[in-house]
């Protein structure tokens, strides 16, 4: 077991980034193994992380905390560590990445500046996975955001600019929300422990909500307003309606790579951060909101299915449909049983790996036939049989075919959704059928884009596409391996976060 | 052996990998892959069958998912239902894989195909072998895209491509009730092993009208992929697929998984009397509107489809009604020869160059012996000619519909009884009597297309005797140990009136299609409107058109404009007017030192008297 | 002995006379003339405050004598400054210098 | 009426006089030589604070370099043109000399009602500046040495003219 491990992991890319800055720009081979070397590396680490991670015990686990800014009345320190929710996010983030270099060694201009990006990005990913001090998860949040505006806006499609500025000034006001909500936290915090505690730690702050030592401080309106105004702040990044129209852009013009961290990774960040943060410091708030959480879940799903039903463009289809799976992970939170929740959390790291692979098969699609629209697509089965069968593939794990890992958490999240108390979200199975109606329209988008760009007869100027490269059946195999594994075998993923979700309902009583 | 009964499932899915693998190098030798591992899982399946009958139910489990303090195990279980299904799939699939080596050896992509057969074979294994609900409904999925992939097989003709995803679709719709009725009865009860259900259930683990919603939830399941009435609308269009897909998926097997679901939660439907009579109404409605559109369709394999729907609809009416046994019972033999019928039909398909429209054929009668004799064999099996297996089976169900159902229920069934046996002879007769219409002089098949027909037709003779009303063996092993209720039987002028309803429809399609003494269009002429509205097929798919399918795409154009102009709208404007009163201020800033100076002295100044207002002068 | 208060009021007079003079004039070499009397203004309070105050001592003076550097330089710099601008643009009027807006 | 506070009247007269003549005089040459004697006046008041070396000190560097600095700078631009059409607004003379006296109104109220207890100093001889300025504040002095020589260096190579 390797000491500190969780700071070797987070600063393992930024070192590898600092490598590749040494390295003159023309050894564009060079920089693309180094990144490769660097982020298999990482891949190691959080997956040692990963089996070393004690299943048995409830709370942090490889905690290191380092005193950083001590200004007297304000203590900020660098305190790291996971538990059961954060070793998934780890994995999930370091395997997304590692397989979006892969998938993006056919970049060619500026290929230096794009993996210093990709791995600092990294590191940001990291940060926010394992930090428990509310400062340090606010830079890391804000680190991860800079190197995707440039990723947009340099490497992105027709409409980058725009693209890049719209995500740059939504997630900017996303982060300003959030460390103003950090602030008030704090500051809150500090009046309620009785002018004893002055921190931004996450599990104390958690001891201090629960437990306050003066709780007229702590009116249920000003619960409330910290909660709302954290719930804004993530709810921009996931992101809910009707706070999303940054993201089918931004998907749409960025490259492929960073889509697929963008959507598998960066997006997981909101609901990661909502349950961290929010059921971990106002767990009573949540139940309060639950149906306010649920309805825009529910929005979110059926929402961005219908969006995405008459979407022409594969890209932006994807991105409505990733919409309305983040929907899940809302109402699973809002469900607030130990099911909906492991839901919410397996719907996190399931979505990643399908989404980023749809994302990819689309890319792949769009390189070849330098179109991402429906309506000039069709008959690609007989062209590119292998990528045509590995974006049906894709399609059925999105579809949430059992077997693959959509599947499970969709399960789970309505295992949960129905089994809700009444008191805390009324009128769950209604909740739950429209959630089924929501499954219902994910094939029915899903399947009649497959048949308009894969089925149907061959079109003349696609019968000489060239089928998956080698290098592509890395990122292919890899994602939808490890969605059918955890598909196939979900507690793997389960036993890991059991404990956490377990431990986090029984410290509210729930 | 039962504790090897979990390998039956498994050869198909080693089959299936190695054809995903190496079948574009295995070309059309792939196909002994996959009758090797279907002859093992048959030879399986029998030795399972033979040691289960007068043994004990044997299951094995793992904990698959932990929720909380509930967990959810995966496993097998070999029970007396899943022996009997356990050999029909396996017999049948086998038989299929045999049959299409030969049907579809001209096709270059023949591993694909048989790969696709042969994750069917293993997804339908496994459900049938599943010891939950969860289980079952996991592999019931996998039948679903199996059937997806082998109806869209030619997925470059537009409409396999859109009977594929129409399947599809409308099972989803059944599936989500299924899921939901399945997540409904894990937190009614705990658990989704059928005995600890079952139990959980008698100890009265849900009220009334929970179970009653649960039970139409999971019958929602069995509705979308038994076809049903209303989600019927799928399997004809799936007739796109090859026969033998056909033939396996959606005749003998897949369509059956409905009426097995239904059996296997029977004591579920048992509990809730709306649940039953629901089921048994819907039974009814579909076996009666399927039969009434099978009477004017002209295609060969929608006829057969349309009457497989007739015939399941059937088995869920017999279910409805308390006849657990005739159900199954039905569900077993017409598995053999509907199987049997499509093959049938896939072998003159073949014959004829893939023309499929009865009014261009006849005359094959003596160009092709063995189909023809074959055919003959199925079409007087489910008419229910004596003593073919159907006659068996469809007397029990009409004695349970009887004393279950009451009088219209049975009313219904026996004149779709009497269609059946009409629409199966006008089909015989317009195909295989009178003048052949094509150039080319069609052959009777080869052995590995003749050799399932025949195999097929001995089951459609012989089956029906394993459940007499001498020897009522089949429903002594089903019911063992199981509270399923009284079961029905036959009387002797049931049998009678039986016999009297399939003579009643040979006869008019004798006279009407063979002797010609009643014209043909003798009905049609009467009533037009009837006519038209069976050819339309009561016009159900143009009314979910209209009433589904259009407004969900409208609503999502209507709502992508909202996107566009309301909710990004509303960002753009806000983004629109900082942008424009940064244009405004900036020029305020003229460059101006001086100007500069006085703005800062005031604004100091202002800073000095807020100070000044509000604290007294600094402190 | 005068009163420390004496200095501070006009060394504030002092210093309001350059500020309006900074403001309003439009010669630079005026501008800069009335900079130079802001920071005697300063070093009048500086001084003032050294030898009469609270805690009188020498620091003021030798801060003064900063001033008094610092105060040089600028005049310097200004004045190249001026003449360079006078140089490209023909004008010393302050209202033309405004090229550095926007 | 002691006679420091005499000859304070006489020298803070003189030097508000001196600053009020710079802005106001028409000529730019006037207006540098009302400033010199402004200086000069102040020099003065060092004087009367016991400050002798600061007092020679702004006689050396203002009075004398200073002025002429000016006037060069004067004579290499136009002097002969002092008002400038058309004139400032009116609206930003009148808020310039409202806000500035405003200021001067808010800075007199403040100093008027001071009230700390005085010590007075033993005078400042230009040896015990020396010391302080060559110990303790060693290093600043440094750093104003090494900013004269950077501002006569830019100021050369601002003024020169530039090479074709």
């Amino acid at each position: 077991m390797i000491p500190n491990i969780l700071s070797w992991l987070v600063f393992l890319p930024l070192a590898g980034a600092l490598l590749i800055l040494a390295i003159p720009k023309e050894n564009k081979n060079v920089i693309r193994s180094l990144a490769a070397v660097t982020v298999l590396a990482a891949v190691l680490l959080s997956i040692l992380v990963w089996i070393s991670f004690d299943r048995t015990v409830s709370g942090m686990q490889f905690q290191q905390l380092i005193p950083w800014i001590d200004l007297g009345f304000v203590q900020i320190n660098y305190e790291i560590g996971v538990d059961g929710l954060s070793v998934p996010m780890l994995a999930l983030s370091s395997i997304v990445t590692a397989l979006a270099v892969f998938a993006s060694f056919n970049i060619q201009e500026r290929v230096k500046e794009f993996y210093i990006f990709i791995l600092i990005l990294l590191t940001g990913l990291f940060g926010v996975f394992v930090a428990l001090d509310l400062f340090l998860f606010f830079l890391f949040f804000e680190l991860t955001l800079i190197p995707m505006f440039f990723i947009i806006g340099i490497w992105g499609g027709k409409q980058k600019t725009f693209a890049s500025f719209k995500y740059l000034i939504y997630t900017g006001i996303s982060g300003a929300i959030l460390i103003m909500s950090f602030i008030a936290i704090y500051f809150i915090g500090m009046q309620a422990s009785g002018w004893t505690h002055s921190t931004f730690s996450i599990p104390a702050l958690a001891e201090i909500y629960a437990n306050p030592a003066a709780p007229e401080v702590l009116t249920s309106g000003i619960r409330g307003a910290l909660f709302l105004a954290l719930f804004i702040a993530f709810a921009i990044k996931i992101p809910v309606f009707p706070f999303h129209t940054w993201q089918p852009i931004a998907y749409a013009e960025a490259p492929t790579a960073a889509t697929m961290i963008l959507s598998g990774v960066l997006l997981k960040m909101g609901g990661y951060g909502l349950i961290r943060i929010g059921i971990g410091v106002f767990p009573d708030q949540v139940a309060r909101f639950a149906t306010l959480i649920a309805i825009l879940g529910v929005i979110n799903i059926i929402y961005g299915a219908v969006l995405a039903l008459v979407q022409n463009d594969l890209k932006r289809l994807v991105a409505f449909a990733s919409i309305s799976h983040m929907g899940i992970v809302l109402l699973g939170i809002a469900s607030f049983t130990a099911a909906g929740i492991q839901g919410a959390i397996f719907q996190l790291v399931s979505h990643g790996f399908i989404t980023a692979l749809l994302f990819f098969m689309v890319g792949a699609l769009a390189e070849r036939t330098n179109t991402r629209n429906i309506s000039e697509l069709g008959g690609l089965s007989k062209s590119v049989p292998v990528l045509a069968g590995f974006t049906l593939a894709a399609v059925m794990a999105a579809i949430g075919l059992p077997g693959l890992s959509g599947f499970v958490s969709e399960l789970l999240t309505l295992i949960g959704v129905f089994g809700a108390p009444a008191d805390i979200l009324p009128a769950a199975a209604v909740f739950g059928v429209l959630a089924g109606l929501g499954i219902i329209l994910t094939a029915a988008y899903l399947l009649w884009a497959v048949k308009r760009t894969t089925f149907g007869p061959m079109q003349e100027k696609y019968s000489t596409l060239k089928d998956a490269r080698p290098i592509e059946y890395i990122p292919m195999v890899g994602l939808l391996g490890l969605s059918l594994l955890i598909g196939v075998y979900p507690t793997i993923l389960t036993d890991v976060i059991n404990v956490t979700v377990t431990d986090i309902l029984s410290r509210i009583g729930g | 052996m039962l504790q090897n009964a979990w390998l039956i499932p498994v050869f198909p899915l080693i089959a299936f990998i190695i054809l995903l693998l190496f079948g574009r190098f295995l070309k059309d030798k792939s196909s002994y892959v996959g009758i090797a591992a279907l002859a093992l899982s048959f030879i399986f399946s029998l030795l399972v069958l033979m040691e289960r009958i007068g043994g004990e139910t044997y299951g094995f489990t793992v904990n698959w998912l932990t929720t909380g303090d509930r967990t959810i195990s995966a496993g097998y279980e070999v029970t007396a239902l899943n022996v009997m299904m356990l050999f029909v799939v396996a017999a049948v699939s086998l038989l299929v894989h045999i049959f299409s080596r030969e049907y579809m050896h001209e096709d270059n992509r023949i591993h694909v195909f048989y790969s696709y057969l042969a994750l069917f074979s293993f997804s339908m294994l496994g459900l049938v072998l599943s010891p939950n609900l969860l289980q079952l409904f996991i592999f019931w999925e996998l039948v679903g895209l199996s059937s997806f992939l082998l109806v869209g097989f030619w997925y470059f003709k537009p409409e396999a491509a859109a009977a594929a995803k129409k399947a599809f679709l409308v099972t989803r719709i059944g599936d989500v009730g299924l899921l939901i009725g399945l997540i409904l009865l894990f937190n009614a009860t705990g658990s989704l092993e059928y005995s600890a259900v079952f139990s959980a259930i008698e100890a009265g683990a849900a009220t009334n009208t929970m179970l009653t919603v649960i039970a139409v939830l999971i019958f929602l399941g069995a509705v979308g992929k038994s076809a049903q009435f209303p989600l019927h609308v799928w399997l004809p269009d799936a007739m796109e697929g090859p026969t033998p897909v056909s033939a396996l998926i959606h005749a003998a097997t897949m369509v059956a998984a409905g009426v097995y679901l239904v059996g296997v939660m029977y004591p579920v439907f048992l509990a809730s009397s709306t649940a039953m009579l629901i089921v048994a109404w819907v039974g009814a409605i579909t076996a009666f509107i399927a039969a009434t559109i099978a009477l004017v369709n002209t295609d060969i394999k929608r006829i057969l489809a349309y009457s497989t729907i007739s015939q399941l609809g059937f088995m869920m009416l017999a279910l409805g009604t308390g006849g657990y046994v005739a159900g199954l019972f039905h569900l077993m033999t017409h598995a053999f020869f509907k199987a049997l019928l499509f093959l049938g039909a896939g072998s003159v398909i073949f014959a004829l160059h893939h023309r499929q429209d009865i009014r261009n054929m006849g005359g094959l009668w003596n160009r092709m012996k063995i189909t023809s004799v074959t055919f003959l064999i199925g079409t007087l099996a489910i008419a229910g000619a004596p003593p073919l297996a159907g006659f068996w089976s469809k007397e029990v169900i009409l004695a349970a519909v009887l004393e279950g159902g009451g009088i219209v229920l049975f009313l219904i069934a026996a004149v779709t009884a009497f269609m059946t046996a009409f629409y199966m002879f006008r089909l015989f007769f317009r195909v295989f009597t009178g003048e052949f219409k094509g150039e080319h002089e069609p052959v009777e098949n080869k052995k590995f297309m003749t050799v399932p027909l025949v195999a097929l037709a001995v089951f459609a003779v012989v089956a029906g005797f394993v459940n007499t009303p001498f020897a009522a063996g089949l429903e002594g092993f089903l019911t063992e140990g199981l509270n399923v209720g009284e079961q029905a039987h036959g009387t002797i002028w049931l049998a009678g009136l039986s016999v009297l309803l399939a003579a009643g429809g040979f006869g008019l399609a004798w006279a009407m299609y063979y002797k010609g003494t009643v014209a043909q269009d003798f009905f049609t002429s009467k009533a037009p409107g009837v006519h038209k509205l069976l050819l339309n097929k009561y016009y159900l798919d143009e009314i979910y058109q209209a009433a589904f399918a259009r407004p969900t795409v409208a609503a999502g154009k209507f709502l992508a404009e909202v996107d566009r102009r309301v909710i990004d709208g509303i960002v753009l404007v806000a983004a629109r007017s900082v942008e424009r009163s940064g244009q405004v201020i900036r020029k305020q800033h003229n460059g101006q030192l001086q100007t500069y100076g006085l703005v800062t002295i005031i604004g100091g100044l202002a800073v000095i008297a807020l100070a000044f207002v509000l604290r007294g002068y600094f402190g | 002995m005068v009163p420390v208060t004496f200095f501070l009021a006009l060394g504030a007079v002092l210093f309001c006379i350059g500020l309006y003079g900074v403001l309003t004039r439009r010669h630079l070499v005026v501008v800069l003339v009335c900079i130079e009397l802001m920071l005697n203004s300063v070093n009048i309070n500086l001084v003032a405050f050294s030898s009469i105050g609270p805690f009188a001592n020498i620091t003021g003076q030798v801060f003064s004598l900063f001033i008094f550097t610092v105060a040089a330089a600028e005049a310097a710099v200004g004045l190249a400054i001026l003449i360079a601008l006078y140089r490209n643009r023909e004008s010393i009027d302050v209202i033309k210098q405004d090229i550095m807006r926007w | 009426m002691t006679p420091q506070l005499i000859f304070f009247l006489i020298l803070a007269v003189m030097a508000i006089a001196c600053a009020v003549l710079v802005i106001s005089l028409k000529k730019i040459s006037h207006r540098i030589i009302a400033m010199a004697f402004c200086f000069f006046a102040i020099a003065g008041l060092y004087f009367l604070l016991r400050a002798e070396f600061i007092g020679i000190v702004q006689i050396i560097v203002y009075v004398g370099a200073l002025s002429i600095l000016f006037i060069f700078g004067m004579m290499m631009t136009d002097h002969r043109n002092v008002t400038f059409v058309p004139d400032r607004k009116r609206g930003h003379k009148i808020l310039s000399f409202l806000g500035v006296g405003t200021l001067l109104g808010l800075m007199l109220y403040g100093i008027s009602t001071l009230d700390f207890p005085v010590n007075e100093a033993q005078g400042g001889t230009g040896e015990e500046i020396g010391i302080q300025l060559y110990g303790h504040y060693v290093i600043a002095v440094q750093g104003v040495g090494i900013l004269l020589l950077a501002a006569l260096v830019g100021a050369v190579v601002l003024a020169r003219k530039e090479a074709e």
